[in-house]
């Protein structure tokens, strides 16, 4: 037999306990700000975020380290057009799922980075209304051109030209990438060096096979021209 | 509960004509979780007429999806049922991977069962608090959701990059790795759920307020629920044995050790949908300590190419999601895109018996079933 | 007409007039800080003085609200009727306001007044307020009524509905009090309560203290009894259709009305201004008064922060089949148990009296002179005395004194006295038991099944 | 679980065809319902998933050996269709899914509703009726289900054009889904 | 003075009252003007010292008679009364004459046998005399009048339920 209003007295008690606890136990609290949170605790949130002395917000405002709001192109150092990474390939353009990208590729080729002539996009926009953060623009972007960002505020009084953002604002630097998601840079970097190395590897592979053929086929020539002169 | 029903015949009958008061509950309502509509006919305060109208937030879905690549729709499954990406994610993954027959590996399952299981956590809590709260508390069992899962969603976005759209699970795997220490903070988390879920069960399961307006309210029997196609928790509630992670033992369910709570089909009222959420919770959480200890290093994606053409075939596949049993049912016909894809949404099927559950009871009856049923609309529309 | 009576009703009424409205702004900020931190939030804490940092714990806020509510746009929909949509919050603001006056707050300007010191001291203060404050109903029915939408008026109806339910058990529990007081006068039934005699600590007075409560909570329309204004079902209820100023209006009317039947509570059980220190400063007691109308909307938060609400139809059931047997019967308890234990404690105590024919003195001290008879049979003289002053907290403090000092006769009169006290609040509670074992349907945890 | 297969509905309802490469029954349009109340009782308690496909009418060209013993390429119109597609599953048993499809012409589509067999097909089968134009024999209540009442067309069909959009502004993303819209971006 | 003027302002508020009442189409405007009507009257008692009487009549008047004919309005389905009632409309005529043959026959004879003096004398108008006086002299004639009270109550009970129970009428709370 139950006590009268037994389970009203037990969820008061609860109450009470989240009342006097609130004001003793931080982590009961729902909303959770960074004044209180030790800085090598995670989860790492909005609040967490280091705010430095006279940051702008603007500019490289993040969630955190994890988030990802908007895509960028990304250059190496130097000069922003003559260290892009992106080749205006179009893969991005073809899978974004919104159709939020607008390419153009340019007409003529120019060095990349790697001292490469390649083509570069002449036009690259994004509209920042129809994009929706997925990030399949990076992942099926073979040259690691482009990556998420995590600015998110993006909001601009033009509601028509102001929403679509071109390419140069969309240019940002590796150092600027290594600043927001500095694990998933690393490990982007990484990847990139390997895949080099591995191309590279295998163009020297190529190129030594193609001497060995080549050299068969110099000696197959020579003996062929033995043969010859032996006949 | 059909006497009141009843009752409103019989004043018909003998000529006592009163007039019904029609309420068009929605599609901008407190207690409709979003844009769903309910034209009620009331007597006094019995419903005697219900019809759901919906439809607000519908965006053809499905026609977008026949017009992508197959990669390209997963994102737009995220928007599918907002509370949970994860487990709808994975049940497009589940019924495209038998289109291209790719071995899912080791990690990656394991961590398709944590995401899913902490993805049922966030749902299954939240809906308590959207419950009680539709049963008139003033947001403190919301708030005390809410706090749990903002932990939960801090996990997500974290391994995801988002917090709620988090287009995570690839065909044949996931999108990338959890970061380093991820596996610690979750492991952290589920260890204190258990006591929340105390402080939880302690505030609610026994208020003498709370049972006696979710008891006898919103019945549903066995049979009805197995013939409307009620899935879920809700299925559950109703006195069938039906879970999708013991039947198909999808993915690797079967490894694990855990109970499926359901009722003995007496009642099937709004407390038992309420009380087999809260059960489920328990379950999700001995599930996620197993996977949590056993996960295994090593690679998170099978050998997928971005873009792929499957050959010609119709496949259905299906998880048990946090409400109810959601299908992906593709035809391919050797493009890069679908023929045809749909979605079974469980949110919309078990709206079905909607208005069985509410005739005859009160307005605020009516309320508290459309909680219990536990629907999105991103679901539901789609 | 002279200018003393204006004076006199001026100091009785005015303060009033300020405090409570003040009262008010400061238990809205309190109740949202309250709740948050029930919630595990922080609440308002942004808001203290403008134009600075300085936050003040958010106790700008009421100020902040108030003159958002004053400069928001005054919608009327367009179907309304018009007079009764401004009449309606103005309605309910007056009879709160005019029963705050019933209450017997005595504020300490003695020297300045002649005579009264309470606004309205009439002999039926307690009828009166009952009356007057019926008449919020109207205003909310004329609020439901006049925005001509169908969810204020189903709020409407079930304002109307649930209050006139309500107001019977509310009555009935009152009544218990102004049968043991012998009066309707609040000032009398305040007095009788000096002393911490408070009728909260005896058996039938908790039992009708909690039904004032349940009673009281439906009255104000607080949770669990919002339904009035149930956000999930009918969206505001009443006052659906109303905002700016006219809500703000609605707002206060009810925090008023709170204050109001908090201080009846407070007048009826509580011992109304009765409190410690109170001989060495008489000002207090509005201390006290205020101080436990805080304690009881405390609680009222604290159910409002914890529950959900009832059915109508449970809501109904809950006023007319428990609550309305428990009080009548609280009735017949009282007047038996009391009307028994008076009886026989009362000859006991005369007999006490009788049997001393030395003259005896009320400050307690140890006459020498005289030989004592009993074993604390000063100690029992003194509690018969207090006994026939109707102070029972002094009587048993005095017999308790007097019966471990072995008197006998204070001994049976204390066994007498709590084991009627015991077995009255054994039957409340048994009695109750059992009226919600009828009245409410069997509902209670179930035992599920798992599959493996 | 044997009798819970295909095979056995193709055995009592032999004028039902069995598609293998869809893995689907297909119903004689004349006793789908029958055939589901026999599918009912004899276990098939769940229809999990109630859908429409559009097939348009396309060329097929296919090589066949004339009499002359070569082979040509000829080409042949398959008609177009809309099948309706219910999944079923056994709850009791635990078994499934057993694939049923109902085929209709493109033109005045009509199908037999199976609502009063399995409730869960009610809302579902509003949607195919709203999406793709099915008319649905026996549903109690067929509405548009998520489109408005007055709305015309059947936007899952493959042919659906999109009517002007009355809520259209000169957003840049016009320009984008122009280029996408001629063709310039192959997918 | 002060006291008249008082009785004078209620006065006027009551007989105004009164006639909104009479004139509104508006029934709810009607029985709100009432309730003024009832307000007023029970300032009146009050003025009078009659402070149990004016609390009664709130508390009956406007707190129960009120509600109940709002309720009873609310059920009506036409409560705007945009019918074409008049009070000079068709039999007008015999609802004036039987108003003044009340005057005549009830009210004219009171007045004339008042005798005003005897009015003027000061009685004890106290709570705890009236409760007395019911108690004691008048108990047996409060006690039938409950007994009458109750009596109806059940049959009111009795009647809303209704005849035979055809249905099974479980209880819904």
């Amino acid at each position: 037999m139950s006590i009268l209003g037994g389970g009203i007295f037990k969820g008061m008690a609860v109450t009470l306990r989240n009342f006097i606890g609130s004001y003793f136990y931080k982590e009961r609290l729902t909303t959770n700000d960074y004044e209180w949170r030790a800085k090598d605790k995670l989860p790492q949130s909005i609040g967490d975020y280091p705010k430095e002395e006279g940051e702008q917000l603007r500019d490289t405002t993040t969630v955190n380290h994890y988030s990802r709001n908007f895509p960028m192109l990304l250059h190496d150092t130097g000069e922003p057009m003559d260290t892009i990474r992106c080749v205006a390939c179009q893969i991005c353009e073809r899978e974004c799922p919104p159709q939020c990208i607008y390419i153009e590729k340019s007409t003529e080729k120019k060095e990349n980075a790697d001292g490469k002539p390649q083509f570069y996009p002449a036009k690259f926009d994004i509209d920042v209304s129809v994009c929706m953060s997925c990030q399949i623009c990076v992942e099926v972007c073979p040259f690691d051109a482009i990556v998420m960002n995590s600015q998110f505020e993006l909001s601009t009084p033009n509601r028509f030209g102001g929403l679509l953002v071109r390419r140069d604002d969309l240019l940002k630097s590796n150092d600027y990438y290594h600043k927001i998601h500095p694990q998933e840079a690393a490990a982007r970097d990484q990847k990139m060096v390997a895949d080099k190395a591995a191309k590279e590897a295998k163009k020297k592979a190529a190129a030594e096979k193609a001497k060995a053929a080549a050299e068969a086929r110099a000696a197959a020539a020579a003996e062929a021209e033995a043969k010859e002169d032996t006949e | 509960m059909i006497t009141a029903a009843l009752n409103y015949e019989l004043l018909q009958q003998e000529g006592l004509e009163t007039s019904l008061l029609e309420i068009s509950m929605g599609p901008h309502h407190p207690s409709t979780h979003g844009v769903f509509r309910m034209d009620v006919k009331l007597d006094g305060e019995t419903v005697v007429e219900l019809r759901p109208v919906f439809g607000y937030l519908h965006r053809n879905h499905e026609k977008l999806a026949e017009n992508m690549t197959y990669l390209s729709s997963m994102p737009f499954t995220d928007r599918l049922d907002y509370f949970n990406s994860m487990t709808n994610n994975w049940a497009y993954a589940l019924a495209a991977e038998k289109l291209i027959e790719v071995e899912v590996p080791e990690r990656a399952e394991y961590l398709r069962v944590i995401m899913a299981e902490l993805t049922r956590l966030v749902n299954h809590v939240t809906l308590v608090g959207f419950f009680i709260n539709d049963l008139g508390a003033l947001g403190t069992p919301l708030m005390y959701a809410f706090r749990e899962r903002e932990k939960i969603l801090d996990l997500f976005e974290q391994a995801s990059g988002a917090r709620m759209m988090c287009n995570y699970f690839r065909f044949g795997g996931l999108r990338n790795d959890v970061p380093e220490g991820w596996l610690d903070r979750t492991r952290e988390l589920v260890d204190r759920f258990p006591a929340f879920l105390d402080e939880y069960e302690q505030l609610l399961c026994e208020n003498e307020i709370i049972l006696s307006r979710t008891q006898g309210v919103g019945n549903l029997s066995r049979e009805l629920a197995i013939n409307a196609g009620v899935t879920g928790p809700m299925l559950r509630a109703s006195g069938v044995n039906y879970d999708l992670r013991k039947v198909d033992a999808y993915g690797i369910y079967d490894r694990f050790k855990f109970r499926v709570p359901y009722t003995d089909g007496d009642t099937g009222d709004c407390y038992d949908r309420f009380m087999i959420r809260m059960l489920e919770m328990r379950e999700s959480v001995a599930i996620l300590k197993q996977a949590l200890a056993d996960i295994p290093e090593g690679d998170i994606i099978g050998k997928v190419s971005k873009v792929f053409k499957p050959k010609p075939a119709e496949v259905y596949g299906r998880i048990e999601g946090p409400k109810g049993e959601l299908g992906f049912y593709l035809i391919a016909d050797g493009t890069t895109k679908p023929y045809r894809y749909r979605v079974r949404p469980p949110s919309l099927i078990n709206l079905t018996v909607l208005r069985d559950m509410c005739l005859g009871g009160k307005i605020a009856d009516a309320v508290i079933i459309l909680g219990s049923i536990d629907i999105v609309l991103g679901e539901v529309d789609r | 007409m002279s200018f003393e009576l204006i004076k006199d009703i001026l100091l009785a009424t005015v303060p009033l007039l300020v405090i409570f409205p003040s009262l008010f702004a400061f238990t809205t900020w309190m109740e949202r800080k309250a709740l948050a931190r029930i919630q595990n939030r922080i609440g308002p804490n942004k808001t203290g003085i403008p134009c600075t940092r300085i936050g003040l714990f958010g106790l700008g806020q009421p100020a902040a609200d108030g003159i958002k509510m004053i400069f928001k746009e005054d919608i009327v929909p367009r179907g309304a009727d018009k007079l009764f949509h401004l009449l309606a919050p103005i309605l309910a603001l007056i009879p709160a306001m005019l029963i705050l006056c019933f209450l017997p707050l005595e504020f300490p300007w003695g020297k300045f007044i002649s005579g009264k010191v309470q606004a309205f001291m009439l002999d039926s203060a307690v009828i009166f307020f009952f009356a007057i404050s019926g008449l919020a109903t109207l205003a909310i029915f004329m609020a439901g009524w006049a925005s001509r939408n169908k969810y204020s008026l189903l709020g409407g109806m079930r304002a109307v509905a649930q209050m006139v339910s309500y107001e019977i058990p509310l009555l009935l529990s009152a009544v218990v009090v102004v049968m043991m007081v012998g009066s309707l006068n609040a000032k009398e039934i305040a007095d009788a309560q000096t002393g911490f005699n408070w009728f909260v600590f005896t058996p039938w007075g908790l039992a009708a203290f909690v039904i004032f409560f349940i009673a009281a909570l439906a009255e104000t329309n607080r949770s669990p009894f919002d339904l009035p204004e149930a956000e999930s079902e009918i969206i505001a209820g009443y006052f659906t259709e109303y905002s700016g100023f006219k809500f703000a209006l609605f707002f206060l009317g009810e925090y008023i009305a709170m204050f109001a039947i908090s201080g009846l509570a407070v007048t009826l059980f509580l011992g109304a201004g009765d409190g410690p220190f109170l001989t060495s400063a008489p000002w207090l007691s509005v201390v006290w008064f205020i101080a436990k109308i805080f304690g009881l909307i405390a609680v009222m938060i604290w159910l409002r922060g914890t529950l959900p609400r009832l059915r109508v139809d449970q809501l109904m059931a809950f006023a007319w089949k428990f609550l309305l047997p428990l009080s009548i019967f609280n009735i017949l308890l009282a007047g038996l148990t009391h009307f028994a234990l008076d009886a026989r404690v009362a000859a006991t105590s005369d007999a006490i009296l009788y049997s001393i024919h030395a003259p005896h003195t009320h400050s307690g001290e140890a006459n020498h002179e005289h030989p004592k008879p009993v074993a604390g049979q000063k100690e029992a003289v003194m509690g018969a005395l207090h006994y026939t002053d109707k102070n029972w907290m002094g009587a048993m403090k005095w017999f308790s004194k007097a019966a471990l000092k072995g008197h006998a006769q204070s001994r049976s009169i204390l066994g007498w006295g709590f084991g009627i006290w015991a077995m009255s609040l054994i039957v409340l509670y048994v009695m109750a038991k059992g009226l919600d074992n009828v009245s409410r349907s069997t509902a209670k945890p179930r035992e599920y099944l798992y599959a493996e | 679980m044997s009798e819970l297969c295909h095979e056995s509905l193709l055995k009592e309802f032999p004028e039902a065809q069995w598609d293998e490469a869809a893995g689907a029954v297909i119903l004689p349009a004349a006793n789908a319902r029958t055939i589901a109340e026999w599918l009912l009782a004899s276990g098939w308690d769940y229809c999990s998933n109630v859908t429409g496909v559009d097939y348009l009418e396309v060329e097929v060209k296919e090589k066949i050996t004339n009499d002359a013993g070569e082979t040509e390429t000829v080409p042949r119109i398959e008609a177009g269709r809309i099948d309706v597609v219910y999944h079923l599953y056994s709850m009791a048993n635990k078994t499934g899914p057993l694939v049923l499809k109902q085929r209709t012409g493109r033109e005045g589509a009509t199908a037999e509703s199976l609502t009063p067999v399995w409730r869960s097909c009610d809302l579902q089968e509003r949607e195919v009726y709203d999406l793709f134009g099915v008319d649905f024999k026996g549903h109690p209540d067929q509405r548009r289900i998520l489109m408005w009442d007055e709305f015309e067309g059947h936007p899952m069909r493959r042919d659906y054009t999109e009517p002007f959009d009355y809520e259209w502004e000169p957003t840049p993303h016009a320009e984008i889904l122009a280029k996408h819209q001629r063709g310039k971006v192959i997918v | 003075m002060t006291q008249e003027i008082t009785f004078w302002v209620l006065a006027v508020i009551a007989v105004l009252g009164a006639l909104v009442a009479v004139r509104r189409r508006n029934l709810i405007h009607g029985v709100f003007a009432l309730m003024i009507f009832f307000a007023s009257l029970s300032g009146l008692f009050l003025l009078l010292l009659a402070e149990f009487i004016a609390a009664v009549q709130i508390l009956v008047y406007i707190g129960a008679v009120g509600i109940l004919l709002l309720f009873a309005i609310m059920l009506t389905e036409r409560v705007t009364g945009d019918d074409a009632r008049d009070i000079t409309s068709r039999g007008s005529f015999w609802g004036w004459a039987a108003a003044l043959a009340v005057l005549v026959v009830l009210l004219l004879p009171a007045i004339q046998g008042a005798d005003l003096s005897q009015v003027a004398k000061p009685i004890n108008p106290s709570v705890k005399a009236l409760g007395q006086q019911m108690m004691e002299p008048y108990v047996v004639t409060l006690e039938v009048l409950a007994l009458l009270l109750t009596a109806a109550l059940i049959g009111a009970v009795a009647a809303s339920q209704g005849g035979e129970k055809t249905k099974e009428d479980t209880d819904d709370a």
